[in-house]
């Protein structure tokens, strides 16, 4: 490979009490790449995105984004670098509306948001942005209500039009088609398949058919570790993986 | 052309009430209620600063009272020395002296405890407002030469231009005119983009900072903001008594700050405000009856917390509203 | 420094503090278990003390009347629950700060109306009533010391619980977990109530021992509460050990601030201005402790385990 | 809400036919809270006040209204307000605490209203803020402490410690003692008030002081939590006590059912006791044991004082009310029957009148009580009164 990755990450360790969590990872995402992340339950897969998205500091390791190291930048400005993360368990402001949620992660990206005067909801260029993700993801019909009174699955779209709303480089999507029917997958899938390519994605997911449907390259983590990397070919002729993880299932 | 649902007619009325009768009240000789009405309303506008953290931004102060007392001594210490000598710096019977100190103080204080504060949650946060209230508390208690804990009684007001602070009807005029700015200032804080992230932190904060927000520093700005409303109701309050004492810092009164809020209705405009009158009017009447008044005042805060769902502005809430 | 007196205060300290933990104790076992944030559990401590004080009146011995008065307090704590505390659990902090602050003008003013605003002096047995001399020139009331013993032998059944029983195991797994509690097959509804009722008692038992020293009297418990729960903040809400260690840092750092801050202040200003300072600041010093500590540690000397 | 200011708006109606041939009296004192000992106290002894005058002053009808400051300043200058602003009372009397009177002197006196203090004599009230129309029945607080500094001077004490509340009261109780004590005060503790009621670290460093007697001032129910604990430290022998305001009526019926031997004997100094022999005094007592069943206190007997004073003002001006100069002049004569016999008044209003050492005895009925022992002096200006400009 000549160009840089966008995200590199090296030996990145972290432990909870005795367990260890994250083991010696090594890591990158190309430019435009979905990179995809699988492993068994409690491999560590959601910590290793907090440390990256900053929820979590690692204890040992770096973390750099287009060659800027921000192993120890605090959350909020890894995202204004250019890290967006989607949630596994829902993460939204359920008593705001579905565009409202969006329309703050427009604002996020418009400049300073200590701004005082106008009415946030007067303003047409972050409304109008906003409602295009929201259309895009289909939920043009239920934009005024209020999240609470959303579905599981139009939470998961929410997560995904809130992620493309704040036009982050990087999209880190952990789970998102947790508890999805096989409908409303499919839907997701084609959607995440589309966006391809003009965004490079860190993608965790139990659904093998999409993983392997959508991904570039995968990581296969197990115990924290790091066992192989490849594209989906590779791993699924990897005989480690094989026993490790894919054979038990 | 403007629809107004229920909750909109509760304030518009209210509002109009609080203008027209206590000044109907005074001309008729009732100086007194004229006295409750105008202390009603300075609280109110207490109330109404702590319902921006409180309510809008889920910081749930203890300690609001502190900027109360700031804001009064901002008044009284200039005035005692204007009056007895002494401190030449400050000594001054100027209101727009006393007014920047009242605001400039509590936005200070504000900054300072709020920066440390601010690192803490949930119970933690309500709890250490609350030492800081107390050390302002102490602090003054602890300030032989403004009387400690006997309080500073001062024989003149704040003069400011066009205004007579000696007139009750000068002194109700400005405390129910600057209640009507600082609702309609919060109102646009809270509309503003500013607010919507201010609303977002507390709603979901984990979010928030994921789109790239720093939930601590608008929280903070929130936080010296409401400071400083809450320290110019005490400049208010500071003259309208013109005996200022410790007493009106202690943690007891941040609590019933508190009340007000949440009797009202927490997050709406006119909640501080119902609250802070239902809470005067309270105790003014049961106290009036009898010596153990605190029971059935104490019954009822009980039975708010039990029964009423968003305090008593939820129960003018329509549906979908 | 008068080695004698630093003792005696050494000392004086130390009996603050344990009468501050078995306050805080049962307020940071309420807290931990049942995620409820009680005001009103000063004006326990208040009720403790005036059934002990009535019975002592009436009973003529001081013991006899703890002993009976204990699970009378526990009752009241019980009855407490089922009242209003329980319906409150599943509402936030908030609405429990404002229906506990009820609670206390509620209890404030029905001892007032029971008991009278005069308060009850407790008349103490002829043997507690005494001093001990520890050494030479250390004289130290009788019964100061017994709050000593009395509050380290709770210590030392609270750490046995915590530590030993099923109950305890619960408390270390951290703050509120129902879904355990229910896991284990306990009726939690019971063992709610029963935890707040032994969260009472602990109250009412450290308001018993202080009725002989400063008299029963309405508005006793919140003068307390608040001190209670600079303690567990302090501590760490939940944490037994660390209610323990919070409460004697502050009983001793409040005495020796009302023993020797006056004439540490008097080094560098006049005497009368160091007498009049030195009250308050001392009065303002467990504050000073709590929000130094917070700075750092946002949760407390030992916070609770994160799930 | 609505329904309260209709009512309002009904007072409005009814309080414009101002009733005539009534006299109204504002009393406040402390009715809730611990304070509230004292505060029943007075108004026992206001109501018997009111029985023995049979609810008249001349041919005026009295309208009694009690209003309690909850022990805090800013409630007391409130139902002052009341008083003065809704029901239009024409004297404002009562007043136990020194910082509740000094929030709320303003808003009786600047309405032109007689103000009687029936307990607290904070010194500014006496100097700098003197009033033509402040008056009160007891003294200056620094008085009684300036009279047992005497007194430790007569029994030849050396060296003095100190331990008194921390509000304007005792503040000038420790400037009293200090002001005539001849001998070293050797330390000086000012405790949080009114919340401290544990004084172990305060009586560790008494001892420690190796003083010759020991000056406090605890009214209230703190006089009892710190009379205890005295008695458990074990000090009486050591380090004598001296009181003032600290035991009284209302603590000693406590400290008898609580077995509490020690107090008898103890000294403190007075202007009153049950004891004092004049006719008022004597119907004043044995009524009030008659008919509440106890001994009055100080306070009882200085409130009770408050209504003939107000009562001898009425009368001198034939009940006009009107007539403020007259009432004034009426007030300064103190042409009244006192339970404490005749006093006069000094330039500022503060009482000249005797001052006796008091102990604690067991009365001929087996209840404790108090007796005097000896004349301390015949009567003095107090320390404020050069300051003050009427």
């Amino acid at each position: 490979m000549t160009k840089l990755p966008l995200l590199q990450v090296a030996a990145l360790r972290k432990s909870f009490g005795g367990v260890v969590a994250t083991d010696d990872v090594h890591l990158d995402v190309n430019k435009g790449e979905l990179h995809a992340i699988i492993g068994p339950n409690g491999a560590g897969k959601t910590t290793l995105i907090s440390q990256l998205s900053g929820a979590l500091m690692p204890d040992k390791g770096s973390i750099s984004l287009d060659g800027v190291d921000i192993t120890s930048a605090p959350a909020y400005k890894r995202a204004r670098l250019g890290i967006t993360r989607s949630f596994q368990i829902t993460s939204l402001v359920m008593e705001m509306s579905v565009l409202d949620n969006v329309a703050l992660a427009v604002q996020a990206r418009k400049g300073s948001s200590f701004r005082f005067i106008k009415p946030a909801r007067k303003i047409a260029e972050i409304r109008d942005e906003a409602m295009t993700y929201v259309r895009k993801l289909g939920l043009r019909k239920r934009a005024h209500e209020p999240t609470s009174a959303l579905s599981h699955g139009e939470h998961r779209q929410m997560e995904i039009a809130i992620a493309l709303a704040s036009e982050a480089e990087l999209m880190l999507l952990d789970e998102p088609m947790a508890g999805l029917g096989p409908e409303e997958s499919r839907l997701l899938t084609d959607f995440l398949l589309e966006l391809k390519g003009s965004r490079s994605i860190l993608l965790i997911e139990h659904d093998m058919d999409a993983v392997f449907a959508l991904a570039d390259r995968i990581s296969v983590l197990v115990y924290g570790r790091i066992i192989a990397t490849g594209t989906p070919d590779e791993i699924r002729a990897n005989s480690d993986v094989r026993h490790a993880y894919l054979g038990e299932e | 052309m403007l629809k107004m649902n229920k909750t909109g007619w509760v304030t518009l009325i209210g509002m109009a009430a609080l203008a027209i009768l206590p000044p109907l009240l005074l001309l008729n000789g009732q100086a007194f209620y004229m006295d409750l009405a105008t202390r009603l309303v300075i609280l109110a506008i207490a109330a109404v600063s702590l319902n921006l953290i409180l309510g809008f931004g889920g910081l749930v102060s203890f300690g609001h009272a502190a900027f109360i007392g700031l804001g009064a001594y901002a008044v009284g210490i200039p005035a005692y020395h204007s009056m007895w000598g002494g401190f030449d710096l400050i000594a001054s019977s100027n209101g727009l002296l006393h007014l920047a100190l009242a605001v400039g103080v509590s936005a200070l204080f504000a900054l300072i405890t709020g920066a440390i504060s601010l690192r803490t949650k949930g119970v933690y946060f309500i709890m250490i407002t609350m030492a800081f209230g107390q050390m302002a508390f102490f602090l003054f208690q602890s300030l032989e030469a403004y009387n400690g804990d006997d309080g500073l009684t001062i024989d003149l007001r704040s003069e400011l231009p066009f205004l007579n602070l000696d007139e009750p009807m000068q002194l109700y005029a400005l405390s129910y005119g600057s209640l009507v700015l600082v609702m309609l200032l919060v109102r646009m804080i809270v509309n503003s983009r500013f607010g919507v992230v201010l609303q977002g932190s507390k709603g979901n904060a984990e979010r928030m900072v994921t789109l790239g927000y720093n939930p601590y520093v608008y929280r903070l700005t929130a936080y010296v903001i409401s400071g400083a409303i809450c320290g110019y109701a005490g400049f208010l309050l500071g003259n309208f008594t013109t005996f200022i004492s410790p007493d009106m810092m202690h943690w007891t009164r941040s609590g019933e700050l508190m009340f007000m809020v949440i009797l009202g209705g927490v997050s709406t405009m006119f909640g501080p405000v119902l609250g802070a009158s239902i809470f005067i009017l309270l105790e003014e009447v049961l106290s009036s009856f009898t010596t153990y008044w605190h029971l059935p005042f104490g019954l009822m805060l009980i039975g708010v917390v039990l029964f009423i769902r968003g305090g008593l502005m939820g129960l003018f809430k329509g549906k979908g509203e | 420094m008068d080695y004698t007196l630093l003792i005696v205060q050494m000392l004086n300290g130390l009996q603050l503090g344990l009468l501050l933990f078995l306050v805080a104790s049962g307020l940071t076992l309420v807290f931990g278990i049942l995620d409820f944030v009680n005001l009103a559990h000063g004006s326990i401590y208040m009720v403790g003390a005036f059934i002990c004080a009535s019975l002592t009146l009436w009973l003529g011995n001081f013991l006899l009347a703890v002993v009976i008065a204990l699970p009378l307090t526990g009752a009241v704590g019980y009855a407490i629950e089922v009242l209003v505390a329980r319906r409150l659990y599943d509402k936030d902090h908030l609405d429990h700060v404002l229906g506990t602050f009820g609670l206390i003008l509620v209890l404030d003013t029905l001892a007032h109306m029971i008991w009278g605003p005069a308060g009850i002096t407790v008349p103490l047995p002829a043997w507690l009533d005494g001093q001990v001399e520890i050494f030479d020139g250390a004289v130290i009331p009788t019964f100061r010391l017994l709050i000593i013993a009395v509050g380290l032998a709770v210590a030392g059944g609270l750490f046995w619980l915590v530590n030993y029983t099923k109950l305890g195991m619960l408390i270390r797994a951290g703050a509120s977990n129902r879904t355990m509690v229910a896991a284990l097959g306990v009726d939690i509804q019971t063992l709610f109530a029963l935890v707040f009722a032994l969260g009472a008692m602990l109250a009412g038992l450290a308001g018993m021992l202080i009725a002989p020293i400063t008299t029963a009297s309405i508005g006793m418990g919140g003068q307390i509460i608040i001190t209670a729960f600079v303690v567990i903040i302090i501590g760490g809400i939940g944490s037994m050990k660390g209610a323990f260690i919070a409460a004697l840092l502050v009983g001793v750092i409040d005495t020796m601030g009302r023993s020797f801050l006056d004439s540490g202040f008097a080094l560098f200003m006049s005497r009368d201005a160091a007498e009049t300072a030195a009250p308050a600041v001392s009065a303002m010093m467990i504050y000073i402790l709590m929000a130094a500590i917070l700075a750092f540690k946002p949760q407390g000397l030992f916070p609770p385990k994160v799930r | 809400m609505k329904k309260f200011w209709g009512a309002a708006l009904g007072a409005l109606m009814v309080s414009g036919a101002l009733q005539a041939g009534e006299v109204k009296i504002g009393f406040v004192s402390t009715l809730s809270t611990g304070g509230a000992v004292i505060g029943n106290d007075i108004k026992k002894a206001v109501d018997l006040a009111m029985e023995h005058i049979g609810g008249k002053m001349g041919d005026l009808d009295v309208n009694l209204m009690y209003s309690d400051d909850g022990f805090k300043p800013e409630t007391g200058k409130q139902v002052t307000d009341k008083l003065v602003k809704q029901d239009g009372v024409d004297f404002v009397a009562g007043y136990i605490w020194s910082h509740v009177l000094l929030a709320s002197r303003k808003s009786a006196l600047d309405n032109g209203k007689f103000l009687i203090s029936t307990n607290a004599g904070p010194g500014p009230v006496a100097g700098k803020l003197c009033n033509k129309n402040f008056f009160t029945t007891s003294w200056q607080n620094d008085q009684g402490p300036e009279a047992m500094g005497e007194v430790l001077n007569q029994k030849g004490v050396k060296s003095l410690y100190i331990i008194a509340p921390n509000y304007a009261a005792g503040k000038g109780m420790v400037a009293g003692v200090k002001r005539t004590f001849k001998g070293e005060v050797l330390g000086t503790d000012m405790t949080k008030w009114p919340t401290q009621l544990d004084f172990s670290a305060e009586l560790a460093k008494a001892k420690a002081s190796g003083a010759e007697g020991l000056f406090v001032f605890y009214p209230g129910k703190a006089g009892g939590a710190f009379m205890k604990q005295y008695q458990q430290s074990g000090l009486k022998s050591s380090l004598p006590l001296y009181t003032a305001f600290t035991i009284d009526a209302l603590s000693l019926p406590k400290f008898q059912a609580a077995g509490f031997t020690d107090v008898i004997g103890s000294q403190f100094t007075g202007h009153w006791d049950p004891n004092l022999d004049n006719a008022q005094n004597k119907r004043f007592v044995a009524d009030f044991k008659a008919k509440y069943g106890s001994y009055p206190s100080p306070y009882a007997a200085q409130s009770y004082d408050s209504i003939f004073l107000i009562k001898s003002a009425v009368e001198a001006v034939n009940g006009n009310l009107e007539d403020k100069d007259g009432i004034r002049a009426a007030l300064e004569a103190v042409n009244y029957p006192s339970v404490r016999g005749k006093y006069t008044l000094n330039t500022n209003h503060i009482p000249m009148q005797p001052w006796y050492l008091r102990e604690v005895v067991v009365g001929d009925d087996g209840v404790w009580t108090t007796k005097i022992v000896k004349t301390i002096h015949e009567g003095r200006a107090d320390n404020y009164a050069k300051d003050c400009k009427m």
